[in-house]
Parts: C-alpha cells; structure tokens; sequence
C-alpha cells in the first residue's frame, strides 16, 4: 500500500469544479449518473415534486420524470424492496429513506432480501442498488430524527457501507456506489447538509469505497471517525496541535469495508488510537475497529484503543448536543491514552 | 342515515355530512339532538374545542417563527375530526394512540396546556422529561401512549391494547389516529388486520388529508380512499366529512360503542386538509397550488359549524370575542408555565432507559458529566 | 363467466369453478376451447404437469423419510393452481417470485429436475451453490427470482420488477406466488400497495390453503377470503378453484393478460388444499382432523381433470401409465443426477457474498481452510 | 463481588427438579408462570393447538384457552407490536418469534417502539414483556433458518437480552424475563432444543439477568462464549485439559446487560482470554467484550482478546457445520492466545 496522502479540504481532482454543500453535490451527483445512464432511478418518499426533504433530489422529477423519480407510498420495504426488484431486473436504483431513523419498516427487505440475494442465489441474481439516507444527530430531532444505524449494516454480511463527511466526498462515494455490483447503503451526516461548503468536481469524481483519508498528519496520538462527528474531531485535533500534540486524523468513509490496512499501520506506527463515532457504544462499529486493533497489532499499543462514542441510551431531545462526542470528550479520552 | 336502526352506512361513494357550508342541517329532519346526547352545551362545547384547537396552532406557529419553539405540525383544518373522536370516547377510560398532528383531540380529551407546550419546549413541565422533538406528548392519566414519529408504528401496539382490554373486561375501546399516508406502511396492515382477526375493541381514525408531505392520495394508494381498506380486514369502513364536527363525532360515537359491545373494530376515514404545511420545516408550496388550500378553506369546519349553531342561537359575535379571550388567556397562561420550567438537567439523559439504571450507564454518565 | 367481453368478475362470492367433480363442463355452453388456446395437446399437457407435481411430491416425500432429504414442502392438492399460472405466462419472458410450495409450477416453467432436485440437496447440481435449504430453487435462464424463506418478503422485489419492466417496454408481466398466511405480513401490504399506486404490470396468486402452517384463515384475517383484500388497493380480485385447472389457468391468464395490456395489477386467489403436513418438520394431526383432509381429497385437481379428459376422449388407462412410466424415468434420473453431482466445496461458504471477495472474508476462509 | 462459584450441570437449587430438555423446560416455566400470575399470556405463530413448532407452548393453549394462548396473524410486527400494547396495559405477554430470523419484519416494533417506550414517555409506560426465539445455526436450515441476529438486539438501547445454554437457565432465565420490568429478548438456542437433559428445579428458579456462570475453572485461558457455543467451547477445554491446559470458561447467559465484573476479573487474573459466538464478526457482540477487555484490562493481557466467531457471511446451508466455531478452531486460537 503508498503511503497515505493528506487529502486537503479543497478537491484534488481535474476539470471543472464547483463550490456546493453536501446536499448541493448529492443533488448533482445523482443528476450526472442519470444522465449518464439511463437505469439508473430513484425512489422514495417526496423524492418528486418536494424534491426530498433535504432537496437532495431537487430539481430530477421535472428533468428526469415519474418514471425515473418515483414518489413512492409511505413504506420504507416498498421502497427498499422495490429497488432490488428493480435492480435483480437490471436498473440501477437508489433509493432515498427519509430519515436512518425510518430504515427499520424496510430492515427485513435490507437484511433477508438484499443483502442475502446474491449469496442466496449462487450469484445468478443481484443487487446493484443503492439506498441513501440521512444520518445522525444535532439537528434538534430527538431520538427518531437523529439515530445511526451503521453497526446494524456493517454487521449485515452482503451490505457495502459508506458514511462521508464532506460534499466532495459524499459525490465521490455516491458516484462509487451507483456505479459498485453490490448493494451500497449510503449514510449522511444531515447536520452538515448544509453547513459546509466546499469545491466538488463535476467530472467523473469517484472515492473507491474502502479507502479512508487522512485529514491531519501528526504523531502522538490517532484519532480515528468518520461522518458527522469528524468536526468535533478535528476540532480536537486542532486543540492538540496548539497544546503541540500530534494527532492524526483518518476520515473512515466507508465502514464496509473499512480501511483496515491504514488504520492498523497507524495505529501501530503512533501506538495511541482514539476512535471517535457518535454511534451508541455497545456492539458499535467501533467496537469492531478497537477489537481489530487490538488482535492485529496489540504489541505495537502503548495504551488500549480508546472509544468516544454516542451514549448507550436512546438519542434524547433535551440533550442533542450532550450526547454527541464533544471536542472535550474528544480531548478527555486522548488525555488518557497519552498518559496511559 | 343517522342512528336509524342500523346506525351509519359503511363504505358509501360520498363522505356522510350532516351540516352543509351554511350552516344548515342535512342529516335526517326527525333527529333529535337532545335525545343524541347533544344538548348546548354539548353543541357549544364542539365549538370551543374546536377554537381551541385552531388558536394554539396558529400561537404555537407564530413561536416556531420566533425561534422559541423548534417545530411545529400545523393542523388548522383538522378540527372538527380530532374534537368528534375526543368526545365520542369515554375520557381517561379509553386509550387513545395519536399521532403528531393530534393537538385538538389532545386538548379536547382533557391535556392541561401546560403539559402540551411542557412537551414541546422540553422543559421540566415535559411529564416525558424532554426525551422528544416538540407534538410528541402522552399521558398515564388521560391513557394517551406517548406519540412516536416512526409512521404507523402505534398500530400495533394500539390493537394490542384493544386486545387486553378483551381479558380485562372493563368495556374499554382503543382508538388509534393516523394520516392517509400511514395507511401504507406494513405495520398499518400488520396491526389492522390482527384487530379484525381477533375482533379487538378498536377504532381505527383516518384523518385523510390527501397528501402525506408531498405525495398525494393518487400516489399513495389505488383505492379511492382510505375507508374502503376495511374491506380487505372484514370490518366496516365509514367516509365521513371530518371538517363536520357533528358528523365526526356521531360517526366516531357509533364505532367507539360498536368496539366496546363486542362486535368489532372498524376504521373511520375523516377527509380533511390541513391548512399549513406538513410541518414548519416543510414548504408545501412545491406541490400543491394556491388555489386548493383556498378551496379547502372555504369548507372550514368552525366557519361552518359557528354558522350552525348561530341559525340555532346558540352562537354570536359576543359569544365568540368571549371564548377568544377566555381560550387566549388559557393558553397563554399554559404555554408560559411550561416556558418557565426551565431546561431539564443533563443527566437526565441517562434516565429511563431501564427501570433501573446499569453499571455500564452509570459509567457513561459519569463519563460525561464527571 | 369465462372470457365475455368484461372476462371474469372479480369478487365473487363463491370461486370460479369450470369443471365439475365428475369431470363436467360448468362452464358457458358456447365456449369453444379451442378458440381459448385450449387444443388437445394442451389440454393433456396440463395434465402432465400435475402428475409431473404429483409424482415429484410423493418420491421426494419418500427420500425426505429414507433420510435422503433434509426437507420437503408438499403440494399435492395445489398442482392445478400452479399448472394453472404457469401455463398463463410467457415462459423466460415474463418474471416469476415463487414461494416455497410451487414446485409443480417451476417444473411447469421449464425447471429441469435435476436443478430443483440439486437444489434441494445442496450438491454441485444446485445452481445456487449449496446456499439454502431444499425447496428454495431460482433460475436465471427461467426469470424465476430464487425462493426466499421470509415469508411474503419477496413482493415487494416483485413490484420492484414489474415497475422495472414499464420502463423497458417489453411487454412483461411480473407473476407473485404466495400463500394465504402471507397476505398478513406487512410487507405483502407494502409490495401491493405499491402495484396497485403505480399500476405495475403484475399479478398476486395466492394458493390459499386455508392454512399458515397450523394457522387457519379466520384467525389469519377478518376478511371472508383473500381476493376480496384488493378493495384496498383499487384493483380486481378474482377467486378461483384453484383445483380447477381450466378455470386456474383461464382466469391467470386473464389477469396475465390485463397486466401486458397495461390495465393494471391484480389480485387472484386460488382455493386449494394441502393433502400433507406443513412440511417434513410438521404434525398436522396436532391442528387439523382427518376427515377434513379426506374430505378435500375428494375434490382432487388431478382426478377430476383426469375425468374431464376422459369424458373427451383424450385420456385413459392406457394413457395414465405410459405417462406415469414417463415422468418417474425423468424424475428418477433428473433426481440421481443430482445426488450424483456430489457436495459442494467447504470453500464456497466465503463465496458470492459479494461481487469480489473482500480481503476479511479472505482472511477469514484462511482461517478455516488455512 | 464474591467469588465465581462454579455452576454445575445439575441444579443447586432446593425443591422438587425433573430431568427436562429446554424445550421441556421452557414450556414447563410458561405453564408456571401463567397460573401464577393471570396477566401473563402469549402471543404468537402456531403457539396454540400446534404448540409451537417446537413445542415450547405445549398444551398451553387446551389448559389457558385462545384469550391468554393467542395464535396470531402472521406477522411479526403484529406479534411485537402487539405485546407492547398488551404490555403497556399492564399485562406481561410473551411473544414468540417462530425463527429469529423472522425477527427482521417486526424489527421496527422492536427497535422504535419497545425498546423506547419506557425513555420516550419519561418513565410514564414501561413494556415488561419478553420475546422468545429459537435462534442459532446447524440444523440444516439455511440462513434464514439459523442466524443469531444477537448483535442487533444489544445494540438496541432499552432491550435486555438473554441466551441460556442448558436446560436449567432457559427456565430461570424465563422466569426472570417474565418478571423484569423491562422488555427481555430471549434467544433459544434451537440445536439443543432437545439434544440435552437436565435437572431442572420446579420451584421459583430464577437466574439472575446480567450473571455470568463459570462452567469450569482453569489458570491458562479464559474461555467466554454464551448459547449454542457453548457446547464446542467445553469441548475445547475438555481437549485443553488432556492437554494440561487449564482453560476457564464462562457462559456468559446474558448478553444485555452482561457480566462484565466477572470477565473483567478473569481477564485481568488470566491474561489470555478467546471469545467464541456463532454470531457473525463484524461488529458483533464479541467486538463489545473484546473492546471492553482492552479499554479496561489491557495492561495484565499477555495477548489481544482472540474472536472464534460465525464468519462474516450469509448463514450457508450445504456448509451448516463448518460455520460454526468449531472445538478445533476453538484450540487453534487458544494456541495462539498461548503462544503470543
Ligand atoms: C416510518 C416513517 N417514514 C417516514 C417518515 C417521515 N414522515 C413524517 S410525516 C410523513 C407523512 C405522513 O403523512 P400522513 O400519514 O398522511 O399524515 P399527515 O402528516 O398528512 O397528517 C412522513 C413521510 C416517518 N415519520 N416515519
Ligand atoms: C417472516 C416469516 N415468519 C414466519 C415464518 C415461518 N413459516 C414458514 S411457512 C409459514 C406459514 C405460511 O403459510 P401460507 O402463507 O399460508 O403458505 P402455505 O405454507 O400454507 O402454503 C410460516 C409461519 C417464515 N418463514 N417467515
Ligand atoms: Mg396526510
Ligand atoms: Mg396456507
């Protein structure tokens, strides 16, 4: 593997390129792949007309039309369900669920039907979809607008699973996803939907899904997240480096699978890993990274992988804020690795 | 068509309305409202649950826009469904399963304002303790199960308490509100049709407002509208006008004792429309015209119910600038309270997961607050 | 009844029946068979591809009790139901969501044996690898989407499909085969409820045995059958003698047809009875009484067509044996041919999980196999 | 905390016993606690004449009638759902979920509604109701007859989960289901369903949710796994101990909350600790122990926390053994625990 290159807040790649915020790069993302190629569709709740509720589909029902842009019933397994019909056929569908929150009426069609279809199957059908859905919380939601459901994918063999945190990235993984053999659910970070803008290329801009990025180099410490909680975390990381801390940042993006390779060499070379998810922590996906770590790479460890993680409770209202790993939190747990 | 022998006709091509636009009466001219139980004040008290209804959504929006609120779900237009199904229920003895945009039938059952708006702001006057996003109360007291967002997920749970009030013997009924939107979801079904297999004592209360967000009834489903669903689970399905509060009410009345004599559940299909948009984080004018709202306007079910009880003279202009003030005052009193209560504490968040609390919690708690 | 120029009707009270237990035409005396794409050849084919069923159930029974099997569905008593649809469709054009008790109509389709049987004893004659347990069967070359246990957890892939096909314009039709247990699952709602929203070029069969497992339909649903469930959905629900194999197939082919045409999805109930238990694994003795099922057997869809040929001219004993020495030579070897194909590979289990193998999984098959 | 006492396979406790398989066992626990408290009743799939298809509600339904046995629609959302509504009003329902596999349509009830009642009303409902279900692979039945969907349930904040091994702890951990004021998953390990006998009490047996048992004891390794497991675990430190290997080894019996105090104990006494689960890796349960033993422990480990777990596929069904962690794969990992 070469050696990790920092990938800078502003877009590497060639050709034209132009200033968005997540959801803006979504919406043109899915435009480009439409235009593109004529099977790819989309469904879900108020995908036409409204657009999506994040206008993460604005503007396609009037290009593209009904049949292209499907406002479907209320029913998350009607959604989800019909994208792998659509996509067994050989379309190319992504579907939109509303909220991650709402991912569970359709989890039985995730789980039992499109994870399982080309295993089931012996490969003679599968499932090229992808199925998007809005991610996390601090956007005032309580427990049913701000959930994260990553581990129940990443722990659902046959799934791909990729959780950007910049609208370059976010164009790049959806690009990938469209174009990946397998099924790819696609997570954001709704409270950076708009909040964050930054250039995103309008070429053919692919992220291979798999491969993390490093946001910061630095040597004392690793700290490792990805999605919404990678602002809290470089937050951190630019607290640290004015207390002359070093810490690196890997950005996961994809969680299925993962960047293994990166994140054990890291946290061999530095020895001190902070994992940082606003996730609930039991059974979470970084209790998978923390037990890799640790079976892989235990020796080179001078303190245990730290987990910063979202509470094991339901997300409450009153305290949307609390229960997201702050820069303190962040800072407290790094504080402990360092003088373990 | 009302309370004749057999009580209302299920599954009829038209919505049963018994007040026309003016005010004027259309059901049957031998019904005796004293002998349905509908004497003033009764009449009266619809109206005033209606007002009610209307003004604290139009106060509670007007806060959203300040910023002292972080939502709202408007549901001016939805009155006169939500205050014929609170009183056809027997209050506090009956359970009732709402949804988000229920605050009329809330009201109308008997919910301080205070505990309302408490839950919306999520201060300590919040009897759920701040845990949701603001429409989304309960009550032990009035057996109101506390509202949930995901769609359609209280069917169940509604049809299984229908279902223990079968062992309890008590003469309870279970009324379960939702929208059209929700009829879609599997779990919709999944608990209808376990009501009609076990003929649970439940009502099932569309309020049918033709979109669900922005996708509209013809998107939504192929059946012409909701009530004719009851079909596919054995039990009668009644379309009514839910901007008529009289026929709301007898309507929802007949299928509240149909359930709780034993014969079995049935839906009730209210066609409505709600003024504003799905929520104050919506912007309907994406998908649908001006000129529908307008339309819907026009049948506005207290314009037209305070029409009919004025050609009775039960109603005027004195009476209706009192109960503004009166209701206005109430309101405003119950929404100040609930402001004043203050933020809930931090810790808080760690409470209720569990009757008790584990170690692993403790931890956390300890974790953050130190 | 049959093909006037409205077709059948849907939501009959009684099913559709066009043969008599004796074999005799119920049907409109002016139908000209013929004319129905009904032929001589034909019409013994139907017969062939129940005794094909028939015989297939009985001699995978047998290996289920040699402990040859791990695992058999029975159908006998549904052959006529499957014979049915699967002569309604085109063959490899049209798409196929079957359950776990079709295998009269796989077979029906085109399935060689020695893939249905591979399948169910997991050899390398299974072209599904060794994946999943007997009776789960899948072909690409056939459009048949692989057989999944989740009950009615694969409807909505089926719309999936059929809202596919009108984008592509073929002229396709998407045919859903389930059984009455699985109408109460949420997904079974969501999946049709979506057709009938979007108008989708398919068709629900239903096999309603009258039985999910030890279930029977009035504790399954309130509804007096399953073909009247499509009021909820704004489309026909037709209710068939599913041991009529005339009026099965007639009646699939109509709806077949409506869907190419572009008129809609709809749904059909077929009235069978399973002879055997629930499975191999089931006692049915603990829920159903004996003279219940020798009381269906006396409607046997394979007797009585036998009957109606006969009364033609196109069957008799002679007949009967030769095709019965027949199908068991072709069953018998399709059957040896796959047990001889012999196990499939340890290392497959880490196989078609995804397009590429992941290098985890990698490590993983090593960490088994070394 | 006192001492782990070792907890042999006949029962300690006074009072009557009968020799009984877990099926026996569980069907014997629903009897006595539905006459010994009225507002018990169950719901479910063929729970009524059929006795379940696994026969753990025999006879229930002639001697408590079709009110309190309720063969339900199928529909596991109904089941669920139901049981929260019955629940809510007071009752203490037991649902019955044919297949854990079939969990996933009734998903939503669990994870929206169940498990969130109690923090989402403030305290105001509460749902003390159980949901049994067979669970676990080599019965030949495919992966939707064999999966252990585990991992999903623990990390679902607001759910208690169990998953007893003998015959024994079925029934008390039944029993204690039943009587917990919260929402308890029962997970029944369907291949020893009828493969063991043993002694169960017939009086109040209750064992305690969150208390591991220690099934032997041993200085070299510690040996953690729960449910199915369980028996190639014993068979790995039956091998172990020809070997002169001294291997302890917990049944972990709860999942949520789960015996941390004694693992943690063992962890740090011994050094080297192989955690076995047939559940699939990625973010399993095991992850959660493995992180946990670092984040607590790692300075007396004399090698990483090593996973012997259900591989990260589909459930296969010609490979319904091979699955499964095996004695060998056991022994190959104790090796390496040993040897590091
Ligand atoms: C399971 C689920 N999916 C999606 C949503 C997002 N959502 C909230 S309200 C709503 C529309 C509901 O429409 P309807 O049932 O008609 O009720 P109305 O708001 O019109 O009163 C949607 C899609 C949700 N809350 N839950
Ligand atoms: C989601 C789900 N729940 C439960 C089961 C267990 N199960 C297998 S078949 C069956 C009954 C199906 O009955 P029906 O749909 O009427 O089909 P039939 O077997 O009678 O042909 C049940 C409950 C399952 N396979 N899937
Ligand atoms: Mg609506
Ligand atoms: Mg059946």
């Amino acid at each position: 593997m070469t050696a990790p290159e920092v990938t800078s807040e502003r877009s590497t790649a060639s050709g034209r390129a132009a200033v968005k915020t997540m959801a803006q790069a979504i919406a043109a993302t899915l435009d480009r792949e439409m235009s593109r190629d004529p099977n790819v569709v989309i469904i879900g709740e108020d995908v036409g007309k409204r657009g999506g509720v994040f206008l993460a589909t604005d503007k396609l029902f009037d290009k593209y039309g009904p049949d292209r842009v499907i406002d479907s019933p209320l029913s998350e397994a009607a959604i989800i369900g019909a994208a792998l019909g659509m996509a067994v056929y050989g379309l190319r569908p992504v579907a939109e669920i509303q909220f991650s929150d709402y991912v569970f009426p359709g989890f039985d069609q995730l789980v039992s039907q499109v994870a399982k279809i080309r295993y089931r199957s012996g490969g003679v059908f599968s499932a090229p979809l992808v199925v998007r859905m809005p991610a996390g919380g601090g956007v005032r939601g309580g427990h049913h607008h701000s959930q994260n459901p990553d581990a129940h994918f990443v722990h659902t063999a046959g799934l791909k699973v990729v959780y950007p945190s910049t609208p370059s990235d976010s164009a790049g993984l959806l690009r990938s996803a469209i174009r990946d053999d397998d099924p790819v659910i696609v997570m954001e970070p709704k409270r950076l939907y708009r909040s964050v803008k930054e250039e995103v290329p309008e070429d053919d801009h692919l992220v291979e899904i798999g491969r993390a990025a490093v946001r910061r180099e630095g040597e004392d410490v690793v700290l490792v997240s990805y999605g919404g909680s990678m602002a809290e975390t470089l937050k951190a990381a630019d607290a640290l480096a004015e207390q002359g801390v070093g810490a690196q940042v890997i950005d996961l993006r994809s969680l299925q699978p993962w960047d293994e390779e990166l994140v054990l060499q890291a946290a061999a070379r530095v020895g001190r890993v902070v994992l940082v998810s606003e996730s609930p922590r039991s059974a979470g996906f970084m209790s998978e990274v923390s037990a890799t770590i640790s079976e892989e790479v235990m020796d080179s460890l001078l303190a245990p992988p730290l987990r910063v993680t979202g509470f094991d409770t339901p997300y409450p209202y009153a305290q949307d804020r609390e229960y997201l790993p702050s820069p303190n939190r962040i800072l407290r747990a790094v504080e402990r690795a360092l003088t373990y | 068509m009302i309370r004749e022998s057999q009580g209302f006709q299920p599954f009829t091509d038209e919505p049963i309305r018994l007040v026309g636009d003016g005010g004027e009466w259309l059901g049957p001219a031998e019904v005796d409202l004293d002998r349905e139980n509908l004497g003033p004040e009764r009449l009266k008290g619809f109206y005033l649950d209606m007002l009610t209804g209307r003004l604290i959504d139009e106060r509670l929006g007007r806060l959203q826009r300040q910023g002292k609120t972080s939502f709202v779900a408007p549901s001016s237009g939805h009155e006169a469904a939500q205050v014929g199904m609170a009183h056809a229920l027997r209050k506090g003895h009956d359970w009732v399963f709402p949804y988000y945009r229920d605050v009329s039938l809330l009201l109308a059952l008997g919910m301080p304002v205070v505990e309302f708006a408490g839950q919306s702001f999520g201060t300590r006057a919040d009897t759920a303790r701040g845990r949701q996003m603001p429409y989304h109360p309960g009550s032990a007291e009035l057996n109101v199960f506390t509202v949930a967002s995901p769609i359609a997920s209280h069917i169940p749970p509604a049809v299984g308490t229908a279902l223990a009030m079968k062992l309890a013997g008590k003469s309870q009924v279970t009324l379960c509100s939702f929208g059209d939107g929700a009829t879609s979801e599997g779990d919709w079904h999944a608990g209808v049709n376990l009501a009609g297999a076990q003929g649970a004592p439940i009502v099932f209360a569309c309020q049918n407002n033709g979109y669900a967000i922005s996708v509209d009834l013809k998107k939504q489903t192929g059946s012409d509208n909701i009530a004719v669903k009851a079909h596919a689970y054995g039990m009668p399905g009644y379309l009514v006008d839910g901007m008529d509060v009289l026929a709301s009410y007898l309507v929802a009345r007949e299928a509240v004792e149909r359930a709780r004599e034993g014969v079995g559940p049935s839906i009730v299909e209210f066609v409505v429309y709600r003024y504003g948009g799905h929520s104050s984080a919506d912007d309907d004018g994406r998908y649908r015209p001006r000129q529908e709202v307008e339309l819907w306007r026009r049948r506005d079910p207290l314009d037209r119910y305070r029409r009919f009880l004025e050609r009775r003279g039960l109603w005027d202009d004195a009476a209706e600038e009192q109960a503004r003030a009166e209701i206005d005052a109430t309101l405003a009193d119950g929404i100040q309270r609930a402001l004043e209560a203050g933020p809930v504490p931090v810790e808080w968040m760690f409470e209720d997961v569990y009757a008790d609390m584990p170690s692993r919690l403790a931890k956390q708690r300890e974790e953050l607050i130190g």
